[in-house]
């Protein structure tokens, strides 16, 4: 089944919906070792992609308008790592009307790079690079969407036991350890959002 | 329970607040675009622009701070979140002299960010751009590059606004901008929570009776949880801190900031100033220059942070240098 | 459960403050007696001496605007607690230049006490002593002289003080003062309560989504509870209340300063003067002067207050004759 | 009984203990109607009162003292309230080292009139008076300590009922009814450590 411009505004949509759901949840788990602004962030930012890519011809120029608008109504640090991502995924989906389902998969793989690009975390950092990298490697190494939501959903859980070193948190020390990080949170549930339309 | 403010939609509350500085102050300032607040006098050809910025609900940081001999500009984030590339590209674009700009802000991965991207977009249109990130929280990290900018941003940047001020070239200003903050002390103890007006939710819990010492401005928490203490004691262990790491020969010149995070009244900080001045004095060490008011908040957060600048010739006289901002005058 | 203050005893709260004030403000600021302030630069002879005064904790009222060009001195008493007499009495001995005291305060049981106990004692020494009160806050009375002096006296003092200043004799000093009195309104609403350094507890109960309007700056209950509204509706309340009674002509200049009662911080003070600005421009008033920050205080309480100074040629001009103060500068 | 410059010593001693007991209450009323520093108010007067008043030769000078030490230490309205009292009081007293205890309720009509004087209030308006007027009554009419205790509280019992037109409260219109005046109870208080050395 192939993915469309049309499946890409619905995944659009459902993300804005999710983030405003979620909102209040991920800004008190930033409370706890940031700033506890995420859930804001990612709602605005969503809305704002959710608002961009509808009626545009390619996946490719879907991406790139999320990234832009996402970039502009968030600016903080999801703001560039998200806008990276998607750029990266734009030119992983390429200026096409549809992409076959069986490559999106790669779309995660391009997300992950695209943070990894920007924010320059490594993994075990605490970061949302934490549940990224492990889906992006689930999906490298072939896995369907169930598995590579649960490679994300367990880098993310693993972010409890961690003690950040990179983003607002680091400056915590121990005391960010026994919480996990909202980044790596909202990652799953973007991941997840992925997850139910192509799976 | 929502916390109590006055705002309309918290999410316009930004773009209203905006609306309600320009509409204050006509004669200091204007913008670029709607992010992007620039000063009416200050930036010409020749001089290298000053652009400052970061999210906002640290009031009168950052827009209050541009006007002439200080910022040429400032970039507005949402609160708490860095701006964008866009604005802040926006108000470099609108003020720069043809000599260069000159980034500064705190250092927060998403400002980081943020700025970086600005700076790439300026070079495809050959404005070079250089970054002096402020890092004057001590309490922040041992090691000062990783420290968070706080308070200390209103003499940092006062210094390097005044060596654009001046004429002096980007690398010139820059230096100066880089010497100011590795100059610059900052920590701050916080007393209660304040809540983002999207969510009007407390940021943290602070049960009565605490503080958190080594707050950041955007409430994360601080080195560690204590019982509140006496002012004086709490002006104390600051002042230890802080003179352990300065390491001022007797007899130099401090420029010294008691600043309140938002709901610290001016009584309270005058207490604090009255230890500290004695402190200091204990310690032969002369004040040049005294501020004490809520220069760099975190909304309605209670708490307060104390900031010295340790002084030599240039940094006095640069801080001396008049300025004339929309929230701040010096001269 | 006791409020969080950065203080150390309460009850020597005021007095480490006034060292405070004196400590970073020593260019400004000197003494005549513990608790009364002296301008270093203004008190003349031949000039008639402007003295201020009332209770601590509305700073930088009354303290902050002792300067040349304001007030000549201010006599400061406990929190919330009129001066007794003999520093307003210390105070008027040490700025008097021969032209008589004019003597300006909110009007207040106890300070109309203290103060008229304090000119019948200056009497005994040949000094002659007036009185203007200040009563702008038009939520507290129908009747302006039973009325509150609230945040207006910024205005007010400020221009009594130019007045002094171009050495005008008492009689017209004091006319001026009466008639800047009788053109300034104000009305405010508080979002919380504030406590005393003394007791630490909250001075009344506010429940999370209700406000105060009309609430004095003691902490004096207002004309009524009500739900907390928009920062809109709040300021469209204010204004419609003031610009009923004030009655001024298309095309008339006017005075704004949009007040923190203490932890309301600029972010909402902007987006109301947002607000403010739109309806003044609706009405068509010309803002000829604004200010917006914490200028009258009730130390920690949230909530702000508006205050509109209808202008003709007279006043305006004295209030942009320049003042300059530890803690609020004209010019 | 003789009432000597010992007792009168011993009466400031008490008052302050009181007022240093009844603080926070008094303030707690205060914050209903006022501004919540009537309790710190007379506390502070009336330590500084009674460290005045010992090793004074006499009433007069005694009384004298303690007015000035209360109006320095306290200003506010209270201060000049209770300094005229006290110096009433003084007149009455006179250059005695001691005066007859049936003398004694002179002195509660003396300082009444001295706040009477100072404040100009009436009865009704929801002051201190209306304790200090029936007690000054039912002294000028020959009545026991019991009696003029019983007096003052009825009066100041009766300040619930009343709408305030003097002093802060005068603003609140009808919100003022139902909570009593705090110059009122507090003048019970005061009327109260007088009646316990004096009867
Ligand atoms: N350099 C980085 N690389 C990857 N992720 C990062 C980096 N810095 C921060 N993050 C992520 O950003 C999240 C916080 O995002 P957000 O709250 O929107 O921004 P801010 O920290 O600016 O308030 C963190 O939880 C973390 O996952
Ligand atoms: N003019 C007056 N005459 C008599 N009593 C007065 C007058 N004005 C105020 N009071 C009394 O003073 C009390 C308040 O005293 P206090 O709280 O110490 O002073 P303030 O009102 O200045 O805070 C009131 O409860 C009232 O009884
Ligand atoms: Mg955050
Ligand atoms: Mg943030
Ligand atoms: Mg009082
Ligand atoms: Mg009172």
């Amino acid at each position: 089944m192939d993915f469309t411009t049309q499946d890409l505004t619905d995944l659009f949509a459902n993300l804005a919906g999710r983030m405003a759901a979620e909102r209040d949840a991920l800004c008190a788990l930033d409370g706890l070792i940031g700033d506890a602004d995420h859930g804001i962030a990612m709602e605005q930012g969503m809305q704002a992609a959710a608002a961009a890519v509808p009626n545009l011809a390619t996946l490719q120029d879907q991406f790139n308008a999320a990234a832009k608008a996402f970039l502009n109504a968030v600016g903080a640090s999801s703001g560039p790592l998200y806008a990276t991502a998607f750029m990266r995924a734009a030119k992983t989906a390429g200026p096409r009307a549809a992409m076959p389902g069986a490559e999106t998969p790669d779309l995660i793989t391009a997300m992950a790079e695209g943070i990894a690009h920007r924010g320059k975390a490594e993994p075990g950092q605490k970061t949302m690079i934490d549940a990224w990298h492990p889906a992006s490697e689930a999906a490298k190494s072939g896995a369907t969407w169930p598995e590579i939501l649960r490679a994300a959903q367990s880098g993310a859980d693993a972010t409890a036991q961690m003690q950040a070193s990179l983003g607002r948190a680091a400056r915590l020390g121990e005391r960010s350890l026994g919480h996990k990080d909202p980044g790596a949170v909202s990652a799953c549930m973007i991941i997840e959002e992925f997850a139910k339309v192509l799976s | 329970m929502l916390t109590q403010k006055l705002i309309n939609d918290g999410n316009h509350a930004v773009d209203e607040m905006l609306r309600g500085v320009l509409a204050a102050h006509p004669k200091h300032l204007t913008l670029a675009s709607p992010r992007a607040i620039v000063a009416k006098h200050g930036p010409r050809p020749g001089k290298v622009a000053l652009v400052i910025g970061g999210g906002s609900g640290h009031e009168p940081t950052f827009l209050g701070f541009v006007g002439k001999g200080l910022a040429d500009a400032a970039a507005v984030g949402n609160v708490f979140a860095s701006p964008p590339p866009q604005p802040i590209v926006d108000a470099a674009m609108a003020v720069h002299g043809g000599a260069g700009v000159l980034f500064m802000y705190g250092n927060y991965a998403g400002d980081v960010m943020n700025f970086d991207m600005a700076t790439e977009l300026l070079e495809m249109e050959d404005i070079e751009a250089r970054t002096v990130l402020t890092t004057d929280d001590i309490a922040s990290s041992p090691d000062r590059s990783k420290r968070r900018g706080v308070a200390g941003n209103v003499f940092i940047f006062k210094v390097a606004g005044a060596a654009a001020d001046l004429m002096l070239p980007l690398d010139e200003v820059a230096r100066i901008a880089a010497h100011a903050n590795a100059r610059t002390y900052t920590m701050g103890v916080a007393l209660s929570a304040c809540s983002l007006p999207q969510t009007r939710r407390l940021n943290f819990d602070l049960p009565a009776g605490e503080m958190e010492i080594g707050m950041g401005i955007h409430g994360e928490p601080g080195i560690r949880r204590g019982p509140l203490k006496p002012a004086n004691d709490v002006a104390d262990e600051i002042i230890d801190a802080i003179l352990a790491e300065m390491a001022a020969p007797k007899g130099a010149n401090v420029a010294v900031l008691v600043n309140s995070l938002g709901s610290t009244p001016l009584m309270e900080l005058y207490i604090l100033y009255a230890r500290v001045a004695e402190r200091l004095a204990a310690a032969d060490l002369t004040v040049h220059t005294a501020l004490v008011g809520p220069y760099c908040t975190s909304m309605e957060m209670a708490g307060a942070s104390i900031t010295i600048m340790h002084l030599d010739e240039e940094l006095a006289q640069l801080l001396d240098h008049p300025c004339d901002c929309a929230m701040f005058r010096v001269g």
